[in-house]
């Protein structure tokens, strides 16, 4: 990327947090939607948070740009029995979500309006903060300008230039081959040529460099993995944000909180916690958005990707279906194929 | 609070020997809920069952665990017992301690702990038993019977006949299917339309049966006893009702087509009949070549016709049909032949299929049954026929047998032999397979009375020269290659399904194999059932087949539709999933994994708060739901539940294998 | 312009030197640019596959990787010799398909197999699937009508047809198309994907001899002035074997045998010297000659000169 | 019964000598089940390992019993049906099979010895098949010992 | 609020060098009984817990200076995520019940003062209300609490908006940072028992202790940058009486819906104390065991027969909002919440006790204001 496109870039995301805005105001003043969803600005800290305009003047509030992380398409369940439309600042992966609502019919398609945006990811602020040398909770503010980041820690005054975007987005960001949202309904900031430049390009990995962690896992002895997943699973308090979080896990009622059947007993010593992390990680499996939620909303870092793509790699390697979440490819366990692979039967 | 009663059988020394029985009434006594434990010598015979009868009686018992042998011998057996009792049936569980325990260990003291194991396994199952009982469904006394060979035309007929109505629908304009264009059949040598014409016949004057031919299945609802089709009547442009066939339109009409019926060799009109002997004998127009669909004038065909028969506007018709059961006999297409490029088809005419040989040698097709060949109209003198095109071929996706093409080809070389004399007839094959009645001997007839050249071995090549078409091939007997300059080449084209086989299928809810043909419920028991109840398969549709397996198996199908519709109601499984409506998302992953069809959404209102919402969930269908519970897996709020194994019983008994 | 990673494969460096040339020159013209692969190395066909089927593998595999790691990216590769390609497409269909293998091969390499993402592609299918026979035709500055050309496949090119799948493996057509592009006329011969013996040239002279004369006659047969191939094995035995071939039948072929990007390159314009013609075994001169008269006539006829 | 004798208390010479496994074997009722039956009915000898589970169809089978079971004490679990094509309800095994193959790998992934899952395809003819796999599976679930991993305490 | 909640008296006082603490964890270990367990913060994974710590690997007073606090707060020491109530074997129809042993004594080695605070808070509630929570009374009975008062403040601590401050004095002995060495005073008479088997019995003198207090309140006069922001004075000035007032504000409306309604902030909360009890059968056995429960959950209230009180998030983010911030103030005069900053750090979607009281505040002020027109 040149520094030419770079400052275009900072530009770019000015005049996006303004369409986004301008196009929100617009459908709310006509009464086209009932509400919008996207970002706005924290009330401390760098990121964005989830905001929620029923009116023009909310509608000010929009922002868009690598700070505005967290997933937005879950929010449509509880949409879901009011009347009217809802629409949706979609991210690629939010737009992903959104059709993983639609497919599952949790979400009518005629109550939501998709407009996406082009996304070049969303910061990882635990990424940022080791890059600088300081703690997450130190970031205070975080802007994509020319060049680079800048970045206002605590206790500072002003901004100083910080790493590339490229060198602090999660995982997830990285590998994501949707940063042109795709099944939107209508795209906002189609035009800015260097956002759309920017995230119209290749992923910055490709898929097996994003498994390179669960290869990693898988080359060691059954002990330790058994170690490093219990050490894991030991510090999760259960708090079910992962799932909450979680386009996929939309059911109605949850297998975790079940009584009858009493899937998930309630202690939270290690052999629960394997049927819980068990139970959600089979349940997303193949249904997976690749968002990273489960794992951004973790308060705890538990590496909770590292289980939902060992199952999308097994599901490349044993059924050759590279990417379910994406539109055009078959939900692999819905259905089978009778040459199905027999490794142990 | 459940009580239940555990009745543990000595078998004889059966079970007695090797597991102490003692032991195992005493642990059964501790388990939970247990209020009653008894032990009989022969827990089958009617003092044991009498004793079950009265301990339910005496002790209140709502639950009963008999410990014996596998509930495959006697799991009827108890339910009928504590169904006299005044129990639900299914309200007992058995823990089979004989097959699974006893006659499989030696060891007393392991046996006896399993036993135990088994026992308080089946106790805990059947405490989260609930009672069950079965629905029933009325049945619709019409079949409908789709496709007009000479399958369905079997099937209408023996349905019929046994007194039921019957609807068959043809797409074609007429029925007759490929028999109709066949010249004779082996191993007999009569004549084809001569056995099948008046059958096509006998189908439109029966009283029972109603014909809709240049019509479609669009659509199939509902469930054995009750399905629901929707049919598509094709405009032909002529009022049915009115047409005579007289054949002054076709004989006026001035748009020459190729003959889809004669493979393209000869020709039709534009308004037409298939071929003479159609039924109905009703004319048709194909608005692709008539002049007046095309350029908007002509209408010659309605100023000849004298029965005022022609309607150009007409619309297509959609008829929606109650019936019971479904037999489909939708056939067969012929192999492409263009996967074969070494041979030429299509690309030098006198390279032929055997269908199209059909019709070269019959004496209502385009040659008046003289043997021509295509490119200049000679008299072939010497003709080879290779065989397997187009079947057992992994390559091209054909690795099974079509099964007709050995004798079909076999009757080519007698006909040939018969027609033109001092012809010659190589016939390249990979084996002669003879297995039916007559058989054999026809082929011997042809290779020995008839003295075609049968070749062992595979034709590489197949090219032009000096008019004469050279076919490379190998004599793998011999170990040569052969090299013969023919006249006409004919290929014995496999069976295979039909284009829209797949599409068909899945308008039905039935099951396919990977060549598309459709899939019989059991191989060897069930061969003219589908898994899904009510639909009966009959011909070609279902696998490569000859005339007489066809009708056979059409015969077949009729019997096994008219004993269903002789029945006035069904009896649905008891076991069979169910929705919790409160947990269920809606979100239909069930569906894809039902075998059944069984599954479909339903619209729901329910308050929440002041307001009265609907919405979606998952519904099935008693009658045709097997029980198999593949849902319940994919369905992750466990808002699917199969009676009998639930997941609370199946959780219940592996929480009871390690107390 | 298209790019295309480019695989020579050794024969081009040798015997087919010409069919390079020939292709390197016509590249440009039909709007390809061609990348070679630093490094590239054996395929793995010839010994090496017949003695070591792993090693045939990791030979292909390691000019499949250098392909995924060139610089500008991974890109599909342009592969004339017939051989080459389908050396390659075995490799790519054995390593996708079977993960054992995959392993060994990657220890055998001491690398990982990158080349998943990687196409072969052999010339016909190159130019008719992305550039298209229309851009082929519109390319054309000097029209071969009259002339009549039998296309060769050889026993490769095409098959098996479960790896190469480009065309019909009894009865392929795409050079056919090309020749069509041309101006000329393809003729129907029956012997488009018969043995040439090729694998025995050196040491069974004779029966080689027959199997060339029974190809070459059957072009003649045909009405063929030249024959056509993209087989440097097919070219170099039916071009070095026409004299031998034509003394088993008593007669003299004189059947030239082109590359087929050498008769693209004469119908768009390029120079006799730039297509090599002079390395050919058996004359080219009268069927340059030939086109020339052509190309005359037609001028004379009032056609469209360019 | 007493507890101790199938419950691995400790590591012993003599507790590991009188140690064997349980298996939980879920078998669908048309064939595994059948074919369990069969064995008895032929007085083949197999170790007493086993604990069937009838179910009607190995699609029946949901992983999360798979856990359940390893929780509550067993060592290995057998998850038996059908042969593929042969399914009594015609599919369900084709999607038991995608979904132990995926859940095979998965405990694996988790740290969970794979040959504690065993998937197998036993007909109703098979007596013999299903007393040879029950005797090698508790051959191989006893080299494995005691599933301690994710078994609760008790 | 209470000035005492910021300086306690002491009761006597020591120095000691900074560096290893093994000496002051074995001291606190002896005092506490037999078989104390003490735990320190630790890493695990990306995250700082609490761990227990053998003598060897006791952390270094520096770590006080490099980490501002736990994400998980030490609150689990009491209240563990999973506890026993009793088992339960029903053999042979004879029912025998199993209550859990007493817990051993623990010593907690550097909590920060927000969340000795905690404890507090948590006493007055769980032992000193209407009903005494058995369990956690004798788990804090046999408790020795050490504070490190903050030498520097993290930029999500809210101690001094709470009406706490960077080394307000709680637990049984506070540990202040003072050059290179460290002030001890002892809070309680344990941990007085802890300075003399450390010094030997020579508590230090005025002089010590007025140094303590020199350094309590220079530390105790940083201001947190959250607090700065954050000024909840109409809250507690104007809090009685506007309980329905806040209650039915829209703020309730506006903050609630981004909410996931997972209990990250309730579990990393040292304050928040809802537990489940439920009962494990296992057959004819069983255990009833207490688990940590969060009202933020959609079936926290959920009753048998499907109705639900809060059912939406609007009622259960108030419900826990106005706890921390309305109704306990009303009815033990203070915010059940320390200003830790956790939730502030914690909550994936940024909605916490700074934002929520800020908006609170506000909407106290406008209430209070309105009323005065009004009149």
């Amino acid at each position: 990327m040149s520094a030419v496109a770079i400052a275009d870039l900072s530009r770019d995301l000015a005049r996006l947090e303004e369409s986004v805005r301008a196009r929100a105001s617009e459908l709310l003043e006509s009464q086209q939607v009932r509400m919008v969803i996207g970002h706005k600005r924290a009330w401390n800290g760098p990121l964005a948070v989830a905001h929620f305009a029923v009116s023009p003047k909310e509608a000010r509030k929009f922002a868009a740009g690598p700070h505005c992380t967290g997933g937005l398409a879950k929010y449509l369940l509880e949409e879901r029995e009011k009347d009217g439309v809802v629409a949706v600042i979609a991210r690629g992966c939010d737009a992903l979500g959104v059709r993983r609502l639609l497919i599952d019919r949790r979400v009518d398609a005629e109550k939501v309006l998709v407009l996406g945006v082009p996304c070049a990811g969303c910061l990882d602020p635990a990424k940022l903060a080791e890059a600088l040398g300081v703690t997450p909770a130190e970031l205070v503010e975080v802007t994509l300008a020319a060049g680079a980041l800048r970045v206002r820690l605590a206790g500072q005054e002003q901004a100083a230039a910080g790493p590339p975007l490229d060198k602090v987005l999660p995982p997830t960001c990285m590998a994501c081959e949707v940063r042109m949202p795709v099944e939107v309904a209508e795209m906002l900031g189609g035009d800015l040529a260097a956002l759309t430049a920017l995230a119209g390009r290749p992923p910055a990995i490709d898929l097996e460099t994003a498994e390179a962690e669960v290869t990693r896992l898988e080359e060691l002895s059954a002990d330790d993995r058994y170690a490093y997943w219990a050490g894991h699973f030991q510090r999760c308090l259960r708090c079910f944000a992962c799932r909450n979080a979680c386009p996929a896990c939309n059911c109605r009622v949850c297998a975790l909180d079940s009584y009858d059947p009493k899937w998930l007993g309630h202690p939270t010593e290690i052999p629960e916690q394997f049927m819980f992390h068990f139970i959600r990680a089979v349940d997303v499996a193949g249904r997976c958005v690749a968002c990273g939620e489960c794992e951004r909303a973790c308060p705890v870092g538990l590496p909770l990707m590292q289980l939902n793509r060992k199952f999308s790699k097994d599901i490349r390697t044993l059924f050759g279906v590279d990417r379910p979440h994406l539109p055009g490819e078959h939900e692999p366990l819905g259905k089978f194929e009778p040459d199905d692979p027999e490794e142990f039967m | 609070m459940p009580r239940i009663g555990v009745f543990v059988c000595w078998c004889g020394s059966n079970i007695a020997a090797t597991v102490d029985i003692g032991q195992v009434t005493e642990a059964a006594a501790e388990m939970p809920h247990v209020v009653c434990v008894e032990d009989n010598k022969y827990t089958c015979s009617e003092p044991g069952q009498a004793s079950i009868r009265q301990a339910i009686a005496q002790h209140g018992l709502d639950r009963v665990v008999v410990a014996a042998c596998s509930p495959r011998m006697h799991e009827n057996t108890f339910r009928k017992t504590i169904s006299a009792a005044g129990l639900n049936p299914y309200l007992l569980e058995i823990a089979n301690i004989r097959e699974q325990c006893s006659w499989v260990h030696a060891d007393r003291v392991a046996a006896t702990a399993k036993a135990i194991d088994l026992v308080r396994m089946a106790v805990a199952k059947v405490a989260q038993h609930s009672a069950l009982t079965s629905s029933t469904s009325p049945v619709t006394r019409r079949a409908m019977v789709i496709g007009g060979g000479i399958a369905g035309i079997q099937a209408a007929l023996d349905i019929a006949d046994a007194g039921h109505e019957v609807v068959v629908v043809e797409r074609s304009p007429t029925l007759g299917g490929h028999m109709a264009q066949l010249d004779k059949t082996f191993p007999t040598l009569d004549c084809s339309a001569c056995i099948l014409t008046p059958k096509m016949v006998e189908v439109v004057q029966h009283p029972k049966i109603t014909l809709y031919a240049y019509s479609e299945v669009e659509k199939v609802d509902g469930y054995v006893g009750s399905f629901k089709v929707t049919v598509r009547r094709k405009a032909r442009s002529v009022d049915e009702s009115k047409c005579t066939g007289c054949g002054a339109c076709w004989e006026k009409c001035p748009v020459k087509v190729k003959s889809e019926f004669d493979l393209g060799l000869g020709t039709r009109k534009a308004i037409y009949v298939p071929f003479p002997q159609a039924v109905p004998a009703k004319a048709t127009i194909d608005r692709e070549h008539c002049i007046y669909y095309l350029r908007g004038r002509c209408r010659i065909c309605e100023r000849f016709c004298e029965a005022k028969a022609i309607v150009f506007d007409q619309q297509d018709e959609i008829i929606n049909v109650e019936v019971g059961a479904i037999v489909v006999a939708t056939g067969f297409q012929q192999f492409d032949q263009a996967a074969y490029g070494e041979y030429g088809y299509g690309e030098y005419p006198d390279v032929i299929t055997g269908l199209e040989f059909e019709r070269l040698v019959n004496a209502s097709g385009p040659t008046e049954g003289k043997i021509k060949r295509p490119s200049d109209g000679k008299v072939p003198e010497t003709v080879v026929f290779i065989k397997c095109v187009g079947s057992r071929d992994e390559h091209k996706g054909v690795p099974y047998c079509s099964r007709t093409c050995c004798m079909y080809t076999a009757k080519h070389a007698i006909l040939t032999r018969e027609k033109i004399h001092g012809s010659k007839v190589f016939i390249f094959y990979m084996d002669v397979r003879t297995p039916g009645k007559g058989y054999e001997e026809f082929y011997r007839r042809a290779s020995e009375e008839d003295g075609a050249r049968y070749l062992r071995g595979r034709v590489s090549r197949v090219y032009p020269k000096g008019g004469k078409m050279v076919v490379l091939g190998e004599d793998t007997l011999l170990g040569r290659k052969v090299i013969v300059e023919a006249d006409l080449v004919v290929l014995a084209s496999g069976m295979i399904a039909q284009p829209d086989a797949q599409e068909m299928a899945r308008k039905l809810g039935v099951s396919y194999d990977q060549h598309g043909f459709l899939t019989e419920a059991h191989p060897k028991l069930r061969p003219v059932e589908t898994n899904t109840a009510g639909i009966f398969l009959a011909g070609a549709c279902q696998g490569p087949k000859d005339i007489p397996d066809t009708v056979a198996q059409a015969c077949a199908a009729a019997s096994k539709a008219a004993a269903l519709l002789n029945r006035e109601a069904l009896e649905a499984e008891a076991m069979i999933a169910c929705v919790d409506e409160a947990r269920c998302s809606g979100c239909l992953w069930c569906e894809p994994v039902c075998p059944y069809k069984a599954i479909s959404a339903k619209t729901i209102s329910e308050r929440v708060g002041r307001r009265t919402l609907t919405r979606s969930v998952a519904e099935v269908n008693p009658s045709l739901c097997h029980g198999c519970g593949a849902c319940t897996v994919a369905c992750r709020d466990s808002a699917l539940n199969l009676l009998g194994f639930t997941n609370q019983q199946i959780l219940a008994e592996v929480e009871a294998v390690c107390p | 312009m298209r790019v295309y990673s480019y695989y020579p494969g050794c024969s081009l460096e040798g015997t087919a030197k010409e069919y390079d040339y020939s292709l390197r020159a016509l590249a440009p013209l039909l709007g390809m640019q061609l990348v070679e692969i630093h490094d590239w190395s054996c395929c793995g066909s010839s010994a090496a596959h017949a003695t070591s089927h792993r090693l045939a593998l990791a030979l292909a595999a390691r000019n499949l990787n250098l392909a995924a790691d060139m610089p500008g990216g991974a890109r599909d590769i342009l592969v004339p010799c017939a051989m080459c390609y389908n050396r390659l497409k075995v490799t790519s269909a054995e390593l996708a398909a079977d993960s054992g293998l995959r392993s060994a091969v990657e220890s055998d390499l001491g690398d990982k197999w990158r080349g998943a993402a990687i196409t072969a592609k052999a010339l016909p299918e190159v130019l008719l699937g992305d550039i298209g026979v229309d851009a082929v035709a519109q390319a054309v500055v000097q029209p071969l009508e009259g002339l009549r050309v039998a296309s060769y496949y050889g026993c490769l090119l095409v098959r098996p047809p479960e790896y190469t799948g480009f065309d019909d493996p009894e009865s392929p057509k795409s050079m056919d198309e090309l020749v069509r592009a041309t101006g000329a006329t393809p003729v129907d011969w029956p012997h488009k994907v018969e043995c040439c013996g090729g694998g025995l040239s050196i040491t069974n002279r004779e029966l080689v001899a027959g199997l060339v004369a029974d190809i070459l006659g059957a072009a003649r047969d045909a009405g063929a002035d030249v024959i056509v191939t993209a087989c440097p094995m097919c070219q170099a035995n039916l071009d070095t074997r026409q004299g031998l071939a034509g003394k088993t039948r008593g007669t003299d072929f004189g059947l030239p045998v082109l590359y087929i990007t050498q008769l693209l390159g004469l119908a768009c314009g390029l120079s006799a010297a730039s297509l090599s013609f002079q390395s050919h075994l058996v004359s080219v001169a009268p069927l340059l000659e030939k086109v020339r008269q052509l190309g005359r006539a037609r001028q004379a006829a009032g056609g469209e000169g360019c | 019964m007493s507890v101790a004798k199938t419950k691995p208390e400790a590591d012993g010479a003599n507790a590991a000598a009188e140690w064997q496994p349980k298996i939980v074997a879920f078998c669908c009722n048309w064939c595994s089940y059948a074919g369990a039956d069969l064995a008895g009915t032929s007085r083949l000898q197999y170790p007493p390992t086993v604990r069937i589970v009838r179910v009607p169809c190995s699609g029946r089978v949901n992983p999360r019993f798979l856990i359940r079971a390893l929780q509550r004490g067993a060592d290995g679990v057998l998850v038996a049906g059908c042969h593929p094509g042969d399914c009594h309800y015609s599919t369900g095994n084709y999607f038991a099979r995608r979904r132990f193959l995926l859940a095979r790998r998965f405990i694996e992934y988790l740290g969970l010895e794979p040959d504690r899952l065993w998937v197998k395809w036993i007909s109703g003819s098979e007596g013999n098949k299903f007393a040879d796999v029950v005797r090698e599976m508790s051959a191989a679930v006893a080299k494995l010992g005691p599933n301690r991993k994710v078994r609760e305490a008790r | 609020m209470d000035a005492t909640r910021i300086t306690g008296a002491s009761l006597g006082a020591a120095r000691i060098p900074s560096g290893p603490l093994d000496k002051l964890a074995a001291a606190a270990a002896r005092v506490a009984g037999d078989g104390a367990l003490v735990f320190g913060p630790a890493r695990d994974g990306s995250v700082w817990g609490w761990k227990l710590c053998e003598a060897a690997d006791v952390p270094q007073s520096d770590l006080w200076e490099r980490l501002v606090n736990t994400d998980v707060s030490p609150k689990e020491l009491f209240m563990p995520r999973t506890e026993d109530i009793a088992r339960w074997r029903d053999r042979l129809r004879n029912l025998s019940i199993a209550e859990p042993a007493a817990p051993p004594p623990v010593v907690v080695l550097g909590v920060r003062p927000c969340d000795a605070a905690s404890f507090d808070l948590l006493d007055e509630v769980l032992i000193e209300g209407p009903f005494s929570d058995e369990s956690y009374r004798r788990r804090r009975g046999a408790t020795l609490l050490i504070t490190w008062a903050c030498g520097k403040t993290g930029p999500a601590c809210a101690c001094d908006a709470f009406g706490l401050a960077p080394a307000a004095a709680a637990g049984d002995l506070m540990v202040y940072p003072d050059g290179n060495e460290l002030l001890l005073s002892a809070l309680t008479p344990k941990g007085l028992e802890v300075l003399g088997d450390l010094t030997g019995g020579s508590t230090a003198g005025e002089a010590l202790t007025g140094r303590v207090d020199a350094v309590a309140a220079a530390l105790n006069a940083q201001k947190t940058a959250v607090g700065r922001r954050l000024a909840l004075d109409d809250l507690t000035a104007n809090a009685a009486g506007l309980t329905a007032t806040l209650f039915s504000s829209d703020i309730w409306t506006e903050l609630s819906p981004r909410c996931l309604s997972c209990g990250t902030c309730t579990y990393v909360c040292p304050t928040c104390y809802c537990f489940a009890i439920n009962d494990e059968p296992r057959g004819g056995d069983g255990r009833r065991i207490r688990t940590w429960d969060s009202c933020q959950f959609k079936e926290f209230l959920s009753m048998a027969g499907g109705h639900n009180p809060r059912p939406s998030k609007v009622e259960r983010v108030r419900q826990r909002f106005m706890h921390k911030l309305n109704y306990h103030p009303e009815r033990y005069g203070k915010f059940l919440c320390v200003g830790c900053g956790r939730c502030i750090v914690s909550c994936p979607v940024g909605l916490h006790v700074a934002e929520v009281g800020e908006a609170l505040s506000r909407a106290a002020a406008a209430a209070v204001s309105a009323a005065k027109g009004g009149e």
